[in-house]
């Protein structure tokens, strides 16, 4: 499986710029001690023209290298955080869901089903306004609208692989339900849920650069989607001010689908097969 | 001078609704400044023009105001304009509706109707800022014929909303525009010039600068676009910018102290504050250059304003020094920005960053406008940004922040910091009710200086909001409102 | 013999890297006469479908033809650019294939389908292609021709659908006709109807018959020619008679001794100890009753009776959907039962509650029927075994010695114990199965289509274990299958089953001899190449 | 009259759904801290508290909070969404002044994304491996990597600024006063570039989609039946892949007419497009309730009527559903 991800060259490229961008996040407080809201130069510095300021400095003067290296790390930490806040809550779902069925799917699908009628971006936006801006309400916001999705896949999941005989073979080995569930019939499902994941993973960073874009953010954290916000009332005159942000939101979630896709073709069941038979 | 034409103007945000004597807020103001009218209208210097009154009169002893109305005023519906519609107005209309106008009829006794012509207000006793009331945003007069013995609230012709001003109401298209016509038969020959006016809804502010750019609009009233974008648009080729048109309401911007507990309850905390600020850099980098500091609570554009007081200029060490004196703990203040935009929002991290450099431990809280408003009024904050208009006078916009007796939980615009000094609240008591203007001035003097000294708030700016046009319009702003009553006067060259 | 109509000279497939060989297929000649049928068999992965797939230029991505050519109608075949494969196709040689469920496009009714075959070559004008799709539907032999032209494959059963297969493939009356495996995937009755359809439309069309199968029953019944492969390699080649008559190669001898014959083995004698009681037992399932849809019942098993003794075989048969499954699954309480009683050794484990009928599922294990979806592909083999086990309390040590030592048993050696499934053959894994199943000290096993899955060589090595096995434990086991010969190689005694009801119960060779029911005659009748009686093995 | 007892079943279900969401919202939205009363007295410049109690009372507001809800339910069950104090209107006409502008974008916005991710993936599936198939689904992996807001700024700054090539806000020309013909185009316009940035993400979705369901569907046996008749690759994929690949994209696409709806609020933003994802913006800041909860029901309703309308076309497309085997 891994030799087959690993020869695939998007999922190579996602890797690599995936864990620069890591890196950049990791060492973000060492290349930068000052942090990113120190104001060190002139306002409006383009890219390239000052030396120690690669990208420039912002409206109130303040780094824009060291904006972007903190920004990795609000971007990364809620993309990921948010997406195991919605897989805690939408596998436990979708597996019961998908294990028991009857009333218990029922119910929990009609619950389901009720989130994704309401439209999630605004869900969104009602979520984090009331509950105000902060890392915490952001993450818990995206979480919460983005679950549904991996309740149905592990509802779909969970539905195929109880069918398979070995799991009969479990109930006549008289193990209990639950035990079957978690022992037998999840472990076969964490393929699909890992590729969601990691698109997942994508589309939060997304989510929060929009709600931040919309003033929505944590004033007390920088992150991408602040900077595009913050510089898009500059656009006209300083344009690369939303450009680098921006670049760097599409480049890492550019990232994540690559490997995305990359771990979707190695974990494919179809593929797989294919290659077994 | 050319007739006719049409004038594309900004308004932001969408107002909520246009009968300015239910709604004053800024984008109504904006509006329906055009629709309705006050009796009297100020230039530049605050001096009281004709309005709906030709002429007026102030008794000696400051009791008693008579205005004489100008004839053959009609409402926009045809019915006739009368004093009737004055007195209704004021007595019965706005006493119910308007909270601001309501603290200053508390010093009017009655208000008479003696001919179809004459409004004479008595006083109690005499209110040296009276004279100021009579704006269009602060006395809309609105027509009695439709509004008397309704529900004011709900009644179905605030979609419509009928005046006596230079443009009638046309059309709204909600999320778009809203759309006034020349109002033919206005009272003053030659009014208005132009023969409409597009009130253009666009709620992204680089959009709004994009639309003037493109020649959409002619007109971006002040703050419609981010500071940052107004040397870009004034130096474009035909475009013009006035920081006139603000006097009368003179904005004028601090943080809330929180003077009840906390760091901020410490008088020497709030001294630091003000000495760690560098609001130079402030009014050059966040405000591009516009603006003001302020020196203490009164605008230097407003009557009675002094210099004579302590200037808190940019000095960490002596900020640090005082710190060190009150023993500071380093525990954490939050500041409350101001949820009005970009600007707002870099002006309290340059703050964050000021105080942290003098090792006051800032966090931001972050909310939208309802949860602000909440918060200040609650007095859930350690320091919040706020600014607030001072309508041309100390007694109407100034003193309310500082009276004990304006200390009341649930309004945003009072005594919010919870500041208490007995002494000073009867020197403003008294400034208030003097009659002569030379006695007002002294009496203000000696109040500002003793209350900077207090730091009972942090005073930050008196912000200019410069309004952006188009050069071929002129005269467009010749008041102290600028914008919100400009159109009458305005007309475009061709 | 005639000229040929199609010969295949050293046709080499290559396969992609990293598959489990360089070729599918190497050195591969061939010949088709006219009128004539070839049956190519061999075990799963032999390259049967290869072969066939590179006539048709259906080689799937990766594999290619390396070397070789195949002669038709003075073209080789092989070598000719894609516009010209693609006008021979379905015209000059047409192909089925072996599943009949999943080769019909779902969403296209079938007279439109049979149609299009007529539109890819530019035939008749539209009104003439549905005349002549309603008339070939006619001459497969489908009921009601006019409803069928209308009807969705989902409406129609497997058999019907094969049969709207062969109608395409014969709808240009091809001079070749290519069957991949056309019956496996149906059951007795039906695949003897379709094996009559083909010899029959040969008969009258004359055309060459390349038939695909691993069936030697099959081939049987309708091979002139045969072609046995092995491992990509034609290894025995000959008239039908011959090959199966006198194979020459001791692989063609080896699969010919692994097929179940109609040879019926000595009668045992049997306890009357019951092992297992069915008393009424009753399953209707109910389907559908969707808004859109009414309720659908089906009674799977409709007021069965029956026992199995200790250390006795029952053999359950019958057609597909019979309900077969259903009450060996019943049995286990892997459904629960509507009514009745299912006994295990006294107690009635269909009244039982959930936890009382945990303590009582030792008794009766199950093996099912593939031997690649009943074990957990994440688990080691150690955990499938033991796992039962540990819950009813056997400390973990023992359990795994335990496991060990059936693993030796059922001949697969102790260190297999560590292994991952997919690292063992079907055989081996159905043998890990039945580790699993004795692993809990069962009074009977359900053996539920245990071996329909495996290779013949594989079934017969397996029918052998559960032979010592049964032997060695004094097993009960209750064998389902729908394969009457295998049923007859195992079993002491066999029950009929037709639609949920129990037909006719007997000792093997009762059933098989003197079967009492018309049902059971037509069972036994649809064998292909089945002659129970004429071989006279009662004796052997 | 099984489908009539199923249509009315499925009305049922969607007004239920409709009740709980307004009714969860409603709890969400008071527990937000924020007053309506002191919000609009606060926009007047200054307020006391004689006022902002008159405010409240007019809201309702000093009401407990279970008055308020049952009020506010009674009044959807007569299907009446309140009063907008705020905006001094009935809040269904708010929204039905609004509701043909964002009806206009999403449907525009979810038509091009829909033919064109489909036409896309077709042409990506079918030179799949070559390098035209890379560009394609690369170009797609792009447009779903940027951000809306993002692509939209640029797309003004570039097609309106630079350009000047297309207005770059705004629904018409105010004041042109068009009529017909004319006025069509002038919305048509106005609506290039809004409805493209919107739909530019979900057409790569649909892209991506529809490509991955045509791979797998062409490994399916009735593919290779279709094959061995003779048929060319094109009839192939137009007769049996892209009619048995569709389906599934559809479906998603149905489900994800949400988002649809959602990401309405960032365009409407940045195009100036008076639509009710910013009345619902709006609104929100002004914690004017009904308007709010409003926008909420009736955007739930627009993914319901989406998610009914595809249920619809699976329902003629595909003949297994909804008849009896
Ligand atoms: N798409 C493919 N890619 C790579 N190898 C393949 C592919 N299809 C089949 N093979 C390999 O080709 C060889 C021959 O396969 P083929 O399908 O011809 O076997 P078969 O005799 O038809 O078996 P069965 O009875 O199971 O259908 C096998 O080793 C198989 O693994
Ligand atoms: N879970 C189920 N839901 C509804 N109907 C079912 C279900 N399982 C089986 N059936 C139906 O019950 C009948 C008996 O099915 P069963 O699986 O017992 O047959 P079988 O004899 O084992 O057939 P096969 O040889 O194909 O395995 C069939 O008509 C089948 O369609
Ligand atoms: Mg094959
Ligand atoms: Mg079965």
């Amino acid at each position: 499986m891994w030799k087959r991800f690993f020869s695939n060259i998007g999922a190579l490229i996602g890797v690599a710029i995936l864990v620069t961008v890591i890196a950049v996040a990791l060492l973000a407080p060492v290349i930068y001690p000052q942090g990113p809201w120190q104001m060190v130069q002139r306002p409006f510095l383009p890219p390239f023209t000052v030396d120690g300021l690669p990208l420039g400095t912002d409206t109130l003067g303040r780094d824009v290298a060291a904006q972007l290296a903190y920004g990795a790390r609000v971007s990364l930490l809620v993309g990921l955080v948010s997406t195991i806040v919605a897989l805690l809550i939408g596998v436990p779902l979708g597996a019961a869901a998908g294990f028991y069925g009857n009333m218990v799917d029922e119910g929990a699908m009609r619950f389901t089903e009720f989130f994704q009628t309401i439209p999630n971006f605004a869900l969104a936006i009602v979520l984090v306004a009331i509950f105000q801006p902060s890392l915490a309400s952001i993450t818990l916001a995206i979480a919460i609208v983005s679950w549904p999705p991996v309740a149905r896949l592990v509802r779909a999941e969970v539905m195929s692989v109880r069918k398979r005989e070995f799991v009969d073979a479990a109930r006549v080995a008289g193990l209990t339900p639950r035990r079957i569930l978690i022992a037998q019939v999840l472990p076969n499902t964490v393929s699909p849920i890992i590729v969601m994941a990691s698109l997942m993973v994508a589309t939060a960073i997304l989510l929060e650069s929009s709600l931040s874009f919309l003033g929505l953010g944590d004033p007390n954290a920088m992150s991408w989607g602040y900077m595009i916000g913050a510089a898009r009332t500059v656009i006209r005159s300083a344009w690369w001010l939303s450009f680098i942000p921006g670049v760097a939101i599409v480049v890492t979630v550019l990232a994540l689908n690559l490997i995305g896709e990359g771990l979707n073709d190695a974990l494919n069941p179809h593929l797989a097969r294919k290659a077994r038979a | 001078q050319q007739e006719g034409g049409r004038l594309d103007i900004v308004v932001q945000p969408e107002p909520p609704g246009l009968m300015l004597g239910l709604v004053q807020n800024g984008p109504t103001q904006l509006v329906s400044g055009d629709i309705y009218e006050g009796l009297l209208r100020y230039n530049t210097d605050l001096e009281p023009q004709p309005g709906l009154a030709e002429s007026w009169e102030i008794s000696e002893d400051g009791l008693t105001y008579t205005f004489k109305l100008h004839d053959g005023v009609t409402w926009h519906d045809g019915e006739p304009f009368t004093s009737a519609d004055v007195v209704f107005s004021a007595d019965v209309f706005l006493r119910e509706t308007h909270a601001r106008l309501r603290s200053s009829l508390a010093y009017v006794d009655s208000i008479e109707a003696p001919d179809d012509r004459t409004v004479v207000f008595n006083l109690k006793e005499p209110f040296g800022p009276f004279i100021n009331a009579f704006e269009v945003g602060t006395m809309p007069i609105v027509p009695k014929h439709i509004y008397e013995g309704t529900d004011y609230a709900t009644n179905e012709m605030n979609a419509t909303p009928i005046g006596t001003g230079p443009f009638k109401f046309d059309e709204w298209v909600k999320g778009s525009h809203i759309h006034l016509v020349k109002n033919e038969d206005y009272y003053i020959d030659g009014l208005p010039h132009l023969d409409e006016i597009f009130y253009r809804v666009i709620p992204d502010a680089a959009a709004r600068a994009v639309a003037f750019e493109t020649g959409e609009v002619d007109v971006l009233p002040g703050g419609s676009v981010e500071n940052w974008d107004v040397p870009r648009l004034t130096e474009m080729d035909g475009v013009c910018s006035t920081g006139k048109g603000w006097e009368f309401f003179a904005p004028h911007a601090w943080m809330w102290l929180n003077n009840r507990e906390g760091p901020t309850a410490d008088q020497k905390f709030r001294q630091a504050i003000m000495y760690a600020l560098d609001r130079e850099f402030v009014k050059d980098v966040v405000w591009n250059g516009f603006g003001t500091v302020a020196t203490g609570p009164i605008s230097s554009k407003t009557n009675f304003y002094s210099d004579d007081v302590t200037i808190y200029d940019h000095n960490p060490e002596k900020a640090k020094a005082l710190l060190e004196e009150m023993g500071y703990d380093g525990e954490p203040v939050r500041v409350l920005p101001l949820p009005y935009g970009e600007t707002w929002q870099r002006w309290a991290e340059a703050v964050r960053q000021n105080l942290s450099e003098v090792g006051i431990n800032v966090e931001i809280d972050s909310t939208d406008v309802a949860g602000w408003n909440e918060k200040t009024s609650q007095w859930d904050y350690d320091m919040a940004f706020t600014y607030l208009y001072q309508y041309g006078d100390p007694a109407l916009g100034v003193s309310r922040n500082y009276v004990a007796s304006q200390i009341s939980k649930g309004s945003p615009w009072n005594n919010v910091e919870g500041y208490e000094n007995p002494e000073l609240d009867e020197k403003w008591e008294a400034a208030a009710t003097m009659v002569k203007p030379e006695d007002r001035e002294a009496a203000y003097a000696e109040i500002q200086k003793e209350i900077v000294d207090d730091v009972p708030v942090a005073w930050l700016l008196e912000l200019e909001f410069p309004t952006i046009y188009r050069c071929e319009v002129k005269n467009l702003v010749t008041t102290a409102i600028g914008v919100n009553d400009g159109p009458r006067d305005a007309w475009i060259e061709e | 013999m005639s000229d040929p109509v199609l010969s295949v000279e050293d046709l080499t497939i290559g396969l992609p890297e990293g598959a489990d060989r360089a070729h599918a297929v190497e050195d591969v000649s061939l010949a088709l006469a006219k009128g004539e049928i070839l049956c190519v068999v061999g075990e799963s992965g032999s390259g049967k479908s290869m072969t066939a797939n590179a006539l048709m230029g259906l080689l799937p991505p990766g594999v290619t033809v390396r070397t070789g050519r195949a002669m038709f109608e003075g073209r080789d075949i092989l070598s000719l650019p894609e516009p010209q494969k693609q006008a021979m196709r379905g015209e000059r040689i047409a192909m089925i294939f072996q599943e009949p469920m999943t080769a019909l496009n779902p969403l296209m009714r079938i007279g439109e389908q049979i149609a299009e075959v007529y539109a890819a070559h530019d035939r008749y004008s539209t009104s003439e292609r549905k005349k002549r799709a309603l008339d070939l539907i006619r001459e497969v032999g489908l009921p009601d021709p006019e409803k069928i032209v209308r009807a969705y494959p989902f409406q129609l059963s497997g058999g019907q659908r094969q049969r709207a297969m062969i109608a395409m493939a014969l709808a240009l009356e091809p001079t070749i006709l290519i069957a991949d495996e056309p019956t496996t995937a149906l059951d007795v009755t039906t695949q003897a109807q379709i094996l009559r359809l083909i010899l029959d439309l040969r008969d009258r069309h004359g055309m060459a018959v390349m038939f695909i199968t691993h069936d030697f029953g099959v081939v049987a019944e309708i091979a002139d020619q045969v072609i046995v492969m092995r491992e990509g390699q034609i290894v025995e080649r000959g008239a039908a008679a011959t090959v199966l008559g006198a194979p020459e190669h001791p692989y063609t001898r080896r699969l010919l001794d692994a097929i179940p014959t109609g040879r019926l083995p000595e009668a045992r004698q049997l306890g009357t100890v019951p092992a297992l009681e069915i008393k009424d037992l009753r399953k209707v399932y109910r389907t559908g009753g969707g808004f859109f849809k009414p309720v659908r019942e089906v009674r799977a098993v409709d007021d069965v009776s029956l026992t199995v003794a200790r250390g006795e075989v029952l053999g359950l048969v019958g057609e597909s959907g019979s309900g077969k499954s259903t009450l060996g699954r019943a049995a286990v309480r892997l459904i629960t039962p509507d009514a009745g009683q299912v006994l295990v050794g006294g107690t009635d484990i269909a009244a039982l509650s959930e936890e009382e009928l945990r303590k009582e599922r030792h008794k009766v294990q199950m093996v099912f029927q593939d031997p690649y979806a009943s074990l957990n592909p994440r688990q080691r083999i150690i955990g499938a075994i033991t796992d039962g086990p540990i819950t009813r309390g056997v400390p973990r040590k023992e359990a795994e010695a335990r496991a060990r030592e059936l693993l030796e048993i059922v001949g697969l050696g102790a260190d297999a114990a560590t292994r991952f499934p997919h690292e063992f053959s079907g055989g081996q894994r159905q043998r890990i199965g039945i580790a699993r199943a004795l692993a809990m000290d069962p009074e009977l096993i359900v053996a539920d289509e245990a071996v329909s899955a495996l290779d013949v060589s594989i079934q017969a090595q397996v029918l052998d274990l559960l032979r010592d096995l049964r032997q060695r434990m004094e097993l009960s086991i209750l064998f389902i299958t729908h394969d009457l010969r295998v049923a007859a190689q195992l079993c002491d005694r066999i029950a009929v089953m037709q639609k949920g009801k129990l037909v006719e119960i007997g000792t093997v060779h009762e059933i098989f001899q003197s079967p009492q029911k018309e049902y059971t005659r037509q069972l036994l009748a649809a064998v292909p190449g089945a002659e129970w009686n004429r071989e006279g093995s009662l004796t052997a | 009259m099984q489908v009539l007892t199923a249509i009315v079943g499925r009305l049922v279900k969607a007004f239920l759904t409709l009740l709980a969401i307004a009714i969860l919202n409603f709890f969400l939205l008071h527990a937000a801290p924020g007053d309506p009363a002191v919000v609009l007295a606060g926009e007047a410049g200054a307020a006391d508290e004689q006022m902002i109690e008159q405010l409240r009372e007019r809201f309702g507001l000093d009401q407990p909070l279970y008055v308020q809800l049952g009020k506010y339910v009674w009044g959807i069950l007569q299907f009446d969404l309140g009063y907008s104090f705020r905006q001094g209107a009935p809040v269904s006409e708010l929204i039905a002044d609004r509701l043909p502008a964002t009806l206009l974008l999403t449907m525009t916005a979810f038509g091009i994304s829909l033919v064109c991710g489909i036409a896309v993936g077709v042409a990506a599936a079918a030179r799949v491996g070559k390098p035209s198939d890379t560009i394609l689904t690369t170009l797609a992996l792009l447009f779903y990597a940027t951000p809306l807001y993002w692509l939209a700024l640029m797309a003004v700054l570039v097609f309106s600024v630079w350009l000047g090539w297309l207005p770059g806000f705004g629904y018409e020309t105010v004041g042109a006063n068009y009529t017909g013909l004319e006025r069509m185009l002038d919305i048509l316009k106005h609506l290039i570039l809004p409805a493209l940035t919107l739909g530019l993400f979900f057409m790569s979705v649909y892209m991506r989609m529809t490509r991955a369901s045509m791979l797998e569907v062409s490994q399916l046996d009735f593919v290779k039946t279709a094959k061995a008749k003779g048929l060319s690759g094109p009839a192939i994929r137009r007769r049996h892949i892209l009619r048995n690949a569709i389906l599934p994209v559809v479906t998603l696409a149905g489900l994800q007419a949400g988002q649809l709806v959602g990401g309405a609020v960032l365009t409407e933003t940045v195009f100036a497009w008076p639509g009710i994802g910013r009345l619902m913006f709006e609104s929100l800041a002004a914690r004017d309730y009904n308007t709010i909860l409003g926008v909420f029901i009736v955007s739930a309703a627009m993914v319901i009527f989406f998610n009914i309308v595809t249920d619809l076309v699976y329902r003629i497309v595909d003949p297994r559903i909804g008849a009896t085997a």
